[in-house]
């Protein structure tokens, strides 16, 4: 089958690409996109990293087509900061050292801007199964879940 | 020089700076192994096997060639048939022609996902496909998975060529058992005759992996004038440039290896398994490759440490002094020879003081993949079997497990249980934090109907290692500072190098930028890996930024027309001393940089060492646990490690090893697991049947630093990577059996395995 | 190369046609598919996304009852009040499936038309009496959400048929559902036990009627006999009949999740623990 | 006269039962070839294989480290890490 038009608009500007029917939206935004931020973790919605927001909900863009994409508003980890201003949630993992190899990173930023967008005060227990998703295997979560609960404090304006 | 003294005012090490490659992490920008393109760059997938044990009789490649858009395929064959030969990698020593064999397999495979051959296409969905058409005849052989079924008399035997190594007389009959090792001191057979209490049990542990988020990936170009380049993420780019010149045939000189960020290794990325192929396949098509493995091959071709059965015996007097103890480690290498059992019988008793201790242990060959290391490797293992064999006596002797440990802990000047004699060592304060602790003494409080609580300790011990570091330090025009280190940054070292070469100089941190260099642009570096970076690798460092801040002195001596000794380095500016003390304004860092084409040419220093002396490092975890009686699952409820760090250089990245570590290890305690079905295949190659801990299973893990300095560091600096994997195995297993009175020897401490011990302790 | 086709159908009509052909699957929220996909264990030719068809994505209140489109996610359905006031199991069941992630994709009908036997949503749907709407070439059937599945990765469904939408009847009076599955961490992995339970009381606080469903526990879901809770308040003696029975029904598999001993005995926990829920729910009403 | 304990199992195909040795060696490389002298085949296996603990602190492959009159030697098999 001829490769599909997509149109779809992703970190706030229009875009439109070509994909097979069988392309994952992360085979899309990496390789037809450069957005290499999104990572592959493992390819089946058990690691997170290539969380995505898609009209506000937060997905693994590795079990969604390309093609599904078409319509539909995208927030990737390139759009996560306001020019150069970054998120909070991005400067609260920078200073509480939420972060050690960095791979699963953007994941969790997106899926803990999506927490904070549904739930700007969340407990700490609610933090740790809406993340659960979100595999970390260097930082034991700790620190992530410190630098989460920061920045939803900050961005209460606590 | 060093920085120990209680006069020396340190201002950035021991901060907690932000490190200087975290804003490309946080917004999507850093570059790991899958993320490079460059130009003419086509995919490369690799065919595995789908037996365990199975002769290869012919391997036919014409209908993945005959494939539209595929550049090369390549089998065994393409790779030079290269000789025995050992070198010490990774955990241990390794042997190269085996690591050829592992990349790729010749005349047999030996594990469920050996690589056999490798095809290399316009897109990933091409070689995809073509990897499917790769037709291998095989021939099925028997095979076995448990090191009990590979000591079996009559076993299907991995290598024809292998005999039992260290044993004597010398076998004449090849087998599964590699080597045997042993380390003794003085005579623990006739010191159990001491013993009031012993307590001897024998212990499980399952191989498990590295899990690191990133999967293996590379780039490679190999040009027609022979020369190649290699991008990848590994946790050393001269180990990946050693292995792939060995691997390849080819001069060092000719491969150039790019570090990429690396998502992740704890020991796994001390191996090549794609970037050897990827080059075989650039120079038959003509092409770049880029090769980036599956989760699945993840799991199925790369390493997880060894599984074993460990055999303990330990006997203590009856006012608690340990007098006679024994270990035996039997340990799972994979598909060939190289488990680390040396370390695990090394380590099993080096928490203790023990006059009479034997410790011996087999590496056996069994049709799984070859371990790699993983953090302190062989340490957590056999050390689960101890700690929770001491965990026992002291419940036996009616003793507090902490002081139990305190009055048989290893101090300075006691003989370790490996040989040597122990120095600049902080156990005794790790357990002393420990009953002084605030969680150690605290209520567990009452559990919900149908739960049980209980509260466990452990402790554990790592090396740590130095060895051959290379670190720079420029200084540029406007006064900035690079730093360039030779290793992998894979938890933030970085940021520490960066710290240790801004204290030396007196500056700011935020003016020191630090990158990791590839194999052309620093000095040889072996890899990240050992617990070695921040103590080797820094001193290389600080030693270069102390030769700059020399250099910086000798220049303000030349502008001021005086002797170079009488400047003296202060607060980032020369200042003149001595006699000539006030008469000139001090001269600053940015000054001396702006002047530097005129006082002698640009000022940098390079350091290439071969660090010794890292000190060993030692900790004491304290786990709370909740047992549901029904269910059989574990809930951590509160988990403290309390470790003897030397000097935290950056005590928030200090921190998030110890975390880290903890939770690897109780991932090890309660889910993690290699599951292989009765044709030897690997049944949970995926995450979501090999269980590691989500965030939502887990407490905080809190952490408490105790600073014994390492007088050989100019800090004090000791590895702390790996010793936090060490404890939690027992801490877990002595929690519950804390809360319930039931033993648990066997690893994982999973909801089925728990609940059957639960019933069978009822009766 | 394996190429397969992709379609979004606007309509009923067209989305049965195109279901009609060989190797055609359809797409919901792909949680499944995509994986299957990828490893090569199922490469429809056909991809056929529902996701446009009208009613296929969202929460319907039908007088005492509700409408679910197919395809709804099931973070949707956390998000509902009403829907979560009304059927809090069929919630618990739905947002268990996977991730955060894999809730914002994962739909009712694909948990349901997988056919695995461990997927949460489904012993809770059985338990409340929902029913999915089948269309296919000819025409519309109701169907009891739990013959659907026929045998692990098989559905009941013709071809060309797919599922429209579930019919969530009037709560009764008194009643209150749960669902509970036991996994060996507390996200992320599939059920080794799953109970969905619906209890609907009787004047006196006794249960008038309890409908009790396990999954994972036997090649598709299966019913247990919870007469022994009737006329109860769930007292020690009904407790341990029902833990009985449950464990009486069980017909599992060794796998790499659970054993056949460990899932059996769990299974009668799971029921009872899940009862409780169910009825201090159905008391609080 | 350092001590220098060659109790290890990978020392004894080559020392048989020997335990402890006075030696007269001021650093590793001097060590190694003193154990070579007496060893043949010993003096490649420490310099290959094992490190070097000398008064407590572990190093290895180094000819230049120091040993002092009365030091306390022992060879141990090499160590690395994950």
């Amino acid at each position: 089958m001829a490769k599909i038009h997509v149109t779809t608009k992703i970190n706030g500007e229009d875009a439109e690409f070509l994909c097979e029917p069988q392309q994952t939206m992360l085979d899309v935004l990496r390789d037809e996109l450069s957005l290499t931020g999104s990572k592959e973790g493992c390819g089946s919605g058990d690691c997170g990293a290539c969380s995505i927001l898609v009209d506000g909900r937060l997905v693994c863009s590795c079990l969604m087509f390309g093609a599904e994409a078409a319509g539909t508003e995208i927030m990737t980890i390139e759009g996560m900061s306001d020019g150069d201003t970054l998120h909070p949630l991005q400067q609260k993992f920078l200073e509480h050292a939420a972060l050690q190899c960095g791979f699963c990173t953007p994941g969790v930023l997106v899926a803990s801007k999506a927490l904070l967008d549904a739930n700007p005060n969340p407990t700490e227990e609610q933090a740790r199964y809406w993340l659960a998703g979100n595999l970390c295997r260097c930082t034991g979560y700790d620190k992530i879940i410190e630098a989460v609960m920061d920045a939803a404090a900050e961005m209460r304006g606590e | 020089m060093n920085y120990l003294g209680k006069d020396v005012e340190l201002k950035v090490v021991g901060t907690r700076p932000i490190r200087p490659d975290g804003v490309e992490k946080v917004n999507g920008r850093a570059s790991f192994g899958a993320d490079v393109a460059v130009s003419g760059m086509i995919h490369a997938k690799v065919v595995r096997s789908p037996h365990a044990h199975a002769r290869i009789k012919s391997i036919d490649t014409s209908k993945a060639e005959a494939v539209k858009g595929v550049q090369a395929v390549i089998t065994g064959a393409d790779l030079p048939d290269i000789p025995s030969e050992e070198a010490f990698v990774g955990e241990g020593p390794a042997n190269f022609r085996e690591m050829s064999h592992n990349v790729i397999a010749r005349d047999k495979v030996l594990y469920d996902g050996h690589a056999v051959a490798a095809v290399a296409a316009n897109t990933a969905a091409i070689a995809e496909e073509a990897a499917r058409l790769v037709e291998v005849e095989y021939e099925v052989l028997p095979h076995v998975i448990s090191v009990e079924e590979a000591m079996a008399d009559g076993a299907p035997v991995l290598h024809e060529d292998m005999f039992t190594q260290g044993v004597d007389p010398k076998p004449t009959k090849a087998s599964n058992i590699a080597k045997r090792v042993e380390f003794k001191l003085g005579d623990s057979n006739a010191a159990f005759a001491k013993a009031d209490v012993i307590v001897e049990r024998q212990y499980t542990t399952q191989p498990v992996h590295q899990a690191y988020i990133e999967p293996h990936a590379c780039v490679v170009s190999y040009n027609p004038d022979g020369q190649a380049q290699i991008w990848c993420s590994s946790q050393g780019q001269f180990m990946v440039r050693a292995f792939c010149a060995k691997l390849l045939g080819m001069d060092i000189a000719s491969i150039r290896v790019m570090p990429m960020e690396i998502g992740g290794g704890f020991g796994g990325k001390t191996l090549v398994y794609l970037e050897p192929l990827a080059l075989a396949l650039s120079k038959k098509s003509g092409r770049p490759v880029k090769m980036v493995m599956s989760r699945e091959e993840v799991f199925r071709g790369s390493g997880p440490t060894s599984g074993g059965t460990i055999n303990v015996k330990i006997g203590a007097t009856k006012n608690g002094r340990i007098v006679a103890a024994e270990c035996e480690t039997i340990l799972q290498a994979g598909a060939f020879p190289g488990s680390p059992v040396g370390p695990a019988c090394m380590t099993a008793f080096a928490c203790y003081d023990l006059a009479d201790v034997t410790a011996f242990g087999y590496d056996v060959v069994s049709n799984r993949p070859k371990v790699a290391a993983y953090r302190a490797p062989g340490a957590p293992i056999s050390t689960f079997a101890v700690e929770s064999a001491v965990d026992e006596l002291a419940q036996k002797l009616g003793m507090d497990p902490a002081e139990f440990r305190l009055i048989n802990a290893a101090k300075n000047e006691t003989k370790a249980a490996y040989g040597p004699t122990l120095k600049d060592i902080g156990y005794v304060e790790t357990l002393e934090a420990t009953v002084a602790s605030e969680h150690y003494k605290s209520d567990l409080g009452e559990a919900p109907k149908g739960k049980r609580r209980g509260r466990g300790v452990a402790s554990g011990f790592w090396f740590n290692i130095g060895g051959e570091s290379s670190g720079a330090t420029y200084v540029n025009e406007d006064g900035t500072v690079s730093v360039v280190s030779g290793n992998p940054d894979i938890g933030g070292s970085r940021a520490s190098m960066g710290m240790m070469a801004a204290e030396v100089l007196g500056i700011d941190v935020s003016r020191v930028r630090t990158t990791v260099g590839d194999t052309a642009s620093v000095g040889y570096s072996f890899l990240t890996g050992g617990s070695r970076v921040t103590f080797a690798t820094g001193m290389a460092v600080t030693q270069s930024a102390e030769e700059v801040r020399d250099d910086m002195c000798r220049r303000a001596a030349l502008i001021w027309e005086i002797d170079a000794e009488a400047v003296e380095w202060r607060d980032g500016a020369a200042h003149p001393a001595g006699e000539n003390a006030g008469k000139f304004d001090p001269l600053s860092l940015s000054d001396i940089a702006a002047k530097s084409g005129r006082t002698g040419g640009p000022i940098s220093a390079k350091c290439s060492i071969n660090a010794q002396g890292a000190g060993p490092g030692y900790a004491t975890h304290i786990c709370d646990v909740e047992v549901d009686e029904e269910t059989g699952h574990v809930a951590v409820l509160r988990y403290t490690a309390i470790q003897d760090v030397g000097k935290a250089i950056h005590p928030a990245y200090v921190e998030g090893q110890m975390q880290g570590g903890a939770v690897q290890g109780i991932g090890w305690a309660l889910n993690e697991e290699y599951i292989y079905n009765k044709d030897g295949g690997l049944d949970n190659p995926g995450f979501l049947d090999y269980r590691v801990p989500v965030a939502s299973d887990l407490p905080m893990i809190e952490t408490q630093l105790i600073e014994v300095p390492n007088p050989r560091h100019p800090f004090g600096a000791k590895g702390v990577g790996e010793v936090p994997i060490v404890p939690p195995m027992a801490a877990v297993a002595n929690a519950i059996s804390s809360a319930t009175g039931v033993r648990m020897p066997n690893l994982p401490m999973s909801p089925p395995r728990m609940r059957a011990a639960l019933d069978a302790a009822k009766g | 190369m394996y190429a397969p086709n992709f379609a979004a159908p606007q309509s009923i009509d067209d989305a049965v046609r195109m279901l009609g052909a060989d190797g055609a699957k359809p797409l919901s929220g792909g949680t499944d598919l995509i994986v299957q996909l990828r490893s090569g264990r199922n490469r429809p030719d056909h991809i056929v996304d529902l996701k446009k068809l009208p009613g296929l994505i969202g929460i319907t209140a039908e007088g005492a009852g509700f409408r679910v489109g197919a395809a709804t996610p099931g973070a949707e359905l956390g998000e509902d009040k009403a829907f979560v006031a009304a059927y809090p199991g069929i919630v618990e069941g739905a947002e268990l499936i996977g991730s955060t992630q894999v809730q914002g994709r994962a739909s009712l009908a694909g948990n349901l038309c997988n056919a695995s036997p461990a997927a949460d949503s489904v012993p809770a749907m059985a338990a409340c009496g929902v029913m999915a709407v089948v269309v296919g070439p000819n025409g519309e059937r109701e169907v009891p959400v739990q013959d659907i599945p026929a045998s692990p990765g098989r559905t009941s469904l013709a071809k060309g048929e797919f599922v429209k939408e579930f019919v969530l009847p009037a709560l009764p009076a008194k009643s209150g559902d749960a669902y509970l599955r036991f996994i060996p961490r507390t996200e992320m992995d599939i059920a080794v036990v799953g109970a969905g339970v619906q209890i609907v009381l009787a004047d006196d606080g006794t249960v008038a009627k309890a409908s009790v469903w396990l999954g994972a526990v036997a090649p598709t879901i299966v019913e247990v006999d919870a007469s022994c809770l009737v006329g109860t308040k769930l007292d020690d003696d009904a407790m341990a009949k029902l833990d009985a029975a449950a464990q009486a029904v069980c017909n599992p598999i060794d796998d790499k999740r659970g054993t056949i001993e460990y899932r059996t005995k769990v299974a009668g926990v799971m029921a009872r623990r899940t009862a409780e829920i169910a009825f201090k729910r159905a008391g609080a009403r | 006269m350092a001590s220098v304990n060659v109790s290890n199992q990978m020392c004894r195909p080559y020392v048989g039962d020997a335990e402890v040795l006075k030696l007269e060696v001021d650093t590793v490389r001097a060590l190694i070839k003193e154990l070579e002298r007496r060893f043949p085949g010993l003096g490649p296996q420490v310099e290959e294989s094992m490190a070097v603990a000398i008064d407590g602190v572990i190093v290895q492959d180094t000819y230049l480290e120091p040993i002092g009159p009365d030091s306390e030697v022992f060879l141990i098999p090499k160590i690395a890490g994950g």
